[in-house]
């Protein structure tokens, strides 16, 4: 098995003491090195924020690209190379917020690519505006009579765009999010997997102890392939909030789909000593 | 030996069907073709022309004037008449369209009812007018034929369109005053090519094997070209959500190691502005087609305009550098395409490929393109690097390129300022010398511009410069212009950034004059600051249609 | 009398407090400050440090050296101590600081603990590090206790931290030794501003009721102003959910009538690119402010340079005018603000004001603003217009505008090429009209611009030309060298866009150098674009940081 | 009342004999006149495509913007003067593609326009590429092997974002049609109204006859106001597809919660002789 020490590197986090960060960071290593993935197959694809600095952190492939934009990246790079296992790790206003559109299409193209959001509902790098997530009414330097509308569910979005594979943990909840992301990188198809992480230095509203308090478990009881039952699960928010595998669609992927990648992938096809005769007669 | 046809009707009758099968059977016939296409940014409806011209000598351009006027509805008399020939022509629908003037110039033909008799549907009224055009031609009907059978897939249907045609070929046979004659010539190894053709044709050569975008005319031609050659090939042509995203999975893919490329016009490109510049900053290749029409915004969507030099150069935040190619012809386009890939590969940078609307959609001959030639270099390191650092800082500026998946490496860029591993940095030092290195390369760069073309006398009192898709008028308008005894030459652009520019410095005495297709003079704005030369004449553009020989030899000589 | 604090720590240790208290205090002791900020892309840890810089003259700009260097923590030591001059002085925190090295520089002060004792919170360390200041520099500790109870809302906490900084204040105080003093001058009307707040002034001043943008550094400065003063005069601020919804939401809200702007920085504007084209094209008069970064990409987001002239002089598909502006200090910023919203509405064009982090995050002392003379003018015509045209061709080019919803009248335009009533037209004379009577306007705005100042003695040998926030570095630079007897001038431009070349013109035949932010020398290339004049020598700076004046002087030593 | 008439102008519509945009056009017409709105008080808006051609053949104010962003322009405008009527009117592409960022987040800001989607399932005026609508396995130039990802369902997602106001409507049935757009106007808050339009020209699956086939109208005994079933009702569309009102939530809108807009529109706010004393006060 790969051990996870194999995902250590030697840069520092940037990130403040406390942050709920540090353990999705950790536990991705676990997952990863629970699933005996070695780094070099690994990419991971981020935007920019707080979280989108975790992929600096591990031992792996990465591109580090535009706040919003990584979850394009991350499928033209799945595309180019199917044997790759393609990560896009961000935040919450990259994904939810600038990365909107590519979110919303990309959970219909079901490329095989795995979506984790660091979720603290706030944006964290540049010093604590309301995000898509925050809840009504809280109040920042640019929200300042609080947030006017009602928080992006990305949960219910994601069923209502019929996703392949939808979760949410807690970053409080180590060993829920080391079996939650294994499920999403096992899945085979688009996963998004929420990911609750408090902001120590923002977010006063939804701290470690609000998510705490209301986070509980799904268990085998729910059954997460019922996509009604799985969008109430979704609207479930406030005293008591699910975690765990909300909704399960087994759908082809996109790259089944193409028989252009299924001998070999893209990026390993020669592109010499072709015959283009067939293309000159079509100009005569 | 040269003629003007002009093909014009509503949005929808099928114009272009005409237009390409006459073109296929000029080329054919051993004649050398060139097809413009004015189009309105609609479906059906409006009034829509195509002019064909047909040559004995190559040709580049259209021009003014008509010889043959196909009018599919009345609409086309009335806009077109005045520029017919005296030994023109004007052939229409003589049951459909009534029109009065009847004098030699008009030729009715009961073009639907030929259709209606011999196909049983109007929709083969193509197929009468090709066969009346070839008849009062008196061109090979049997090339003809061939070119309507390989048209239609179904044996049954091409038998009837051919019926149609011979009905069509016999009227227009009968008319035997008509001056102008194409008779077959000879065969030949030449090609009928559209330039969004040419550069996706050059696409897949250089071994592009993804493509992302969103719809837009005239990019789209070029998503179109590599969609359709893509099961053969084994292309993957993915229609994106919107151009941030087409550029971001191209950037994806080429990181991941494939060939990947764009098509868009400005307004898409203005989307992908942030991209280039993560482009430019995570040295990840990637090539992009603009294909430019007159702005600003939506502008004119199917016109043609080269105002968007400026813009590409520039675009982007922060410092970097990109090459930028501006084909003056499908030819050119096909061999800069490849090349746009070669440098983005060799550099590790943004290739642009500057082309328009009329560049994109006309129709050129040309000879036989070869390919046995065609250098693809992907300066890729396939094999483990030892302690591999993905911005290494080399002599060169350039690092080496290894794929992530490679096994023991690890592949590592960024958007922020970075190490040479590739991680985020805020080491002001670090950020100094990676500056250095990104603009190290475009110095290099400057080595492998191609330098204009000049054509022209030897010692010229004026030149004429210009870039990009106005060549062909160009150097038609120089020819006629040395002929009728001025001492004139061309200096033409095709890459235009890094702006080569010693032949420019070698002509900078001279009288210029800068042809081009926008309202403000943008390669003269360009040259001015890449070199101080300061080209004060300028013949400009902007109406959202191309030159033509007659327009730019009229402009020359009112200022000459 | 000059002296230069330098307080360095980690990110959320309280630098930027302890800078504005001490900055204010100097302010209302009657000297003049200038304050900047270098601080790292993270929330805490790291190495930032503030440089407040006094002086008993105006100053514009940080210089290097340090006389006091308040140590938050080891590193701050390690990093700075090379930089403190003969007879500075370091303070640090002696309980928390272990530090060997100690000799007459070192002030040991136990500034936690004084904070607990007095305030019980390490918090209001930041209170105890200023009394020790005041104190060591013999200021006058109740201007220091007036601020401090400013600052704090509760009267309670306030007492506290008073309590906290006499502490300190007695401590430092104690230390007769230090050769620097700042005992209060006078009584002053003068301003302690930042350029992003002297922007945001500008623009409520100028009448921008709507602001909306997608939070970016440095641009979020000025929305974060806008946002605080919101309720008292009206303005609507909305963060937007993306750039391009930003400046799309600010054209509608323009479109109906109100002053609005965006604010964001080099890559939030790439993404506003084809927005801008819109503006252009549908005459729609918008401010956008860019804080410029150092690039490409994400780049340093928390650094400064002056990389993105050319690009957005150049930004945008098609043709059209706009004014640039790139004031040189915040005073600048607070005139040019206005003037941005006045040319926008007068030109109905895009304005842009570049500033850049340096300017928008310091803080400097500026005489009091004069506000009774700024003329605000909308241009609009409120009253019902017959036949109204929204576009209407015109002598000078400007149609005269109404707002939807006047009784009466329609006001209609597109982003297509349209007609002068605003419908989308395929007429392409109109097309050749409309772009004309567009660019027109931009030959008008040629004499709204303002020329460069130009300061240094009358006949000099060397000419250093700068744009934007280097005025202050340059200017002092260039009164040092005259001191020192060099034959030096200085000609600096605030306006960049439409380029005011008169004073380049006569100054054409000096030796020119070019002092810029970036590295490929943007500026000196905009000049010959738009001059010929071609200025070979240049400085350049692209680490991060911003040029100072020791800096400046050296580098023109070298190559004089 | 205002007469219908009212608001035709002289210009001729650029669209195909038979195109489903024509009777949109009238219906949006009657449903105006029937409101009484005067042409000047309404602003209709609209991105690039076929459908966003329409506002031009109409007598009233318009902003005629770039595709994909009429919503972001709109609301800009509304926030300006609310007391002008914004309509956005585009089609599908416009709206779910290339607009989707904007389209999903102002869903969340709930400010009072009214979206109406001319939803022909294919991008037109580009000449027949998929859109985001268009039913799986449908063939273009571009996608040669048909669409591979799922139809975007703008009901649902609406839903899920919990929507102010969704309706559906077909072209076909304008009597429907002008009733929809009639309550979506009279709504308090963002209304969307996604209209079935046939395309003669590139959509030769969804014709007006597989329309005409499939719908039909939800009667009174449907709840619009339960988020669950509405969900459900979103997900039907095969052989029987719903139109009608499908979801209400009557929310408070942007503009008042804002205490900038109470006493007047923001235009009208005065913007000169103000006294800027307290700010100058705060620089000292
Ligand atoms: C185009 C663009 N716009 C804005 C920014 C500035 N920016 C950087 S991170 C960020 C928000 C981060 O929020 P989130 O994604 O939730 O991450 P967090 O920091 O909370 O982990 C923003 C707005 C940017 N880098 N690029
Ligand atoms: C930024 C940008 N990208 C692409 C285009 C080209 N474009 C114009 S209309 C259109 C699609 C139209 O589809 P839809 O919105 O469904 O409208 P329809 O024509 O079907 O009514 C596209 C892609 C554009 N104008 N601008
Ligand atoms: S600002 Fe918030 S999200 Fe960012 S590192 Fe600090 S605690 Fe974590
Ligand atoms: S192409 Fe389709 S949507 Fe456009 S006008 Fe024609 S039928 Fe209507
Ligand atoms: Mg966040
Ligand atoms: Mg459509």
């Amino acid at each position: 098995m790969v051990d996870i020490k194999t995902y250590d590197n030697d840069q520092i986090p940037a990130w403040c003491p406390g942050c709920g960060n540090f353990s999705i960071l950790k536990s991705l290593k676990q997952a990863l090195a629970e699933l005996d993935i070695p780094p070099d197959r690994v990419l991971m694809v981020s935007g920019i924020g707080q979280a989108a600095k975790a992929p600096h952190y591990f031992r792996c492939n990465l591109f580090n690209g535009l706040h919003g934009r990584d979850i394009s990246v991350a499928v033209g790079a799945k595309i180019a190379n199917h044997n790759l296992i393609v990560i896009a790790e961000s935040g919450d206003g990259n994904t939810y917020g600038e990365g909107g559109n590519h979110f919303i299409h990309n959970i219909r193209r079901n490329v095989n690519i795995k979506v984790f959001v660091h979720n603290n509902q706030i944006y964290g790098l540049t010093k604590g505006q309301a995000s898509p997530t925050s809840d009504l009414g809280m109040k920042t330097k640019v929200q300042i009579d609080g947030v006017l509308s009602p928080p992006f569910n990305p949960i219910a979005v994601a069923i209502a765009l019929n996703a392949s594979f939808v979760a949410r943990s807690f970053s409080g909840e180590p060993e829920h999010l080391v079996a939650m992301m294994k499920s999403a990188i096992t899945h085979k198809g688009f996963a998004l997997l929420d990911i609750l992480q408090p902001c120590v230095t923002f977010n006063r509203i939804n701290t470690f102890k609000w998510y705490k308090d209301r986070v509980y478990k799904l268990d085998d009881s729910y059954d997460p392939t019922d996509r009604i039952s799985a969008f109430e699960k979704a609207l479930e928010w406030g005293d008591r909030i699910p975690i765990g595998v909300i909704y399960v669609n087994n759908r082809p992927t996109y790259e089944e789909q193409l028989s252009q990648l299924k001998d070999s992938p893209l990026f390993k096809i020669p592109i010499t000593g072709i015959d283009y005769s067939d293309i000159l007669k079509e100009f005569r | 030996m040269e003629l003007r046809i002009v093909i014009g009707g509503e949005a929808g009758q099928g114009i272009q069907t005409i237009s390409t099968i006459m073109s296929k059977f000029f080329l054919r016939s051993g004649y050398y073709v060139f097809t413009e296409q004015s189009y309105q940014s609609r479906i059906r409806g409006g009034h829509n022309f195509t002019q064909v011209r047909v040559s004995t000598d190559p040709i580049l351009s259209p021009d003014d004037g008509i010889d043959i006027l196909v009018a599919l509805n009345g609409e086309t008399i009335d806009l077109h008449k005045e520029e017919v020939s005296q030994n023109g022509v004007i052939i229409y629908d003589s049951e459909l369209i009534n029109y009065e003037d009847v004098n030699r110039l008009f030729f009715g033909v009961p073009l639907q009812r030929i259709a209606l008799e011999n196909a049983k549907t109007k929709l083969a009224v193509n197929s009468s007018a090709c066969g009346v055009l070839v008849g009062l031609l008196d061109g090979d009907f049997s090339i003809l034929e061939t070119i309507m059978r390989e048209q239609f897939k179904d044996p049954e249907i091409g038998e009837k369109n051919v019926l149609t045609a011979r009905a069509g070929y016999e009227i227009g046979n009968g008319r035997k005053d008509f001056s102008f004659k194409t008779p077959f010539l000879t065969v030949n190894n030449r090609l009928l090519i559209d330039g969004g053709s040419a550069v996706g044709f050059g696409a897949i050569v250089a071994g592009c094997r993804f493509l992302s975008a969103y719809p837009m005319t005239p990019g789209t031609a070029v998503m179109n070209y590599l969609a359709g050659h893509s099961k053969r090939y084994n292309i993957v042509v993915e229609q994106a959500e919107d151009e941030i995203s087409a550029i971001n999975m191209v950037l994806g893919a080429s990181f991941a190691g494939v060939r990947s490329m764009v098509t868009t016009s400005g307004g898409g490109f203005a989307l992908m502005v942030e991209g280039l510049s993560l482009a430019g900053m995570t040295e990840t290749p990637c090539v992009i087609h603009v294909g430019q029409r007159p702005g600003p915004a939506t502008g004119l969507p199917t016109r043609t305009e080269q105002g968007e030099l400026l813009f590409v150069i520039n675009a982007g935040h922060g410092e970097f550098p990109r090459y930028v190619t501006a084909p003056r012809d499908a030819r050119d386009a096909f061999y800069k395409t490849i090349k746009a890939f070669n440098l983005a590969d060799k550099y590790q940078i943004p290739s642009i490929i500057l082309t328009d609307q009329f560049l994109v959609d006309s129709m050129v001959t040309i000879e036989d393109l070869e390919l046995n030639n065609i250098k693809i270099e992907r300066y890729i390191e396939y094999n483990p690097i030892r302690d591999y650092k993905r911005h290494l800082i080399t002599e060169s500026g350039i690092s080496p390129r290894a794929l992530p998946g490679t096994e023991g490496i690890l592949v590592i860029t960024d958007s922020d300022e970075h190490d040479e591993e590739g991680h985020i940095t805020e080491d002001l030092s670090i950020r100094k010398r990676l500056v250095e290195k990104r603009l190290k390369k475009g110095e290099l760069l400057k080595g492998d511009v191609e330098e204009p073309i000049y054509f022209g006398v030897s010692d010229p009192d004026v030149i004429l410069v210009g870039w990009g898709s106005t060549y062909g008028a160009m150097k038609e308008s120089a020819d006629r212009l040395i002929k009728e005894g001025f001492n004139v030459g061309l200096l033409h652009f095709s890459d235009v950034y890094p702006l080569p520019y010693k032949q420019l410095e070698k002509y900078k005495n001279k009288r210029l004059i800068c042809v081009e297709g926008n309202a403000t003079g943008q390669f003269a704005l360009l040259i001015k600051r890449e070199t101080g030369i300061d080209i004060k004449e300028k013949i400009l553009k902007y109406n959202g249609r191309p030159f033509t020989p007659s327009e730019i030899v009229k402009e020359v000589k009112k200022i000459w």
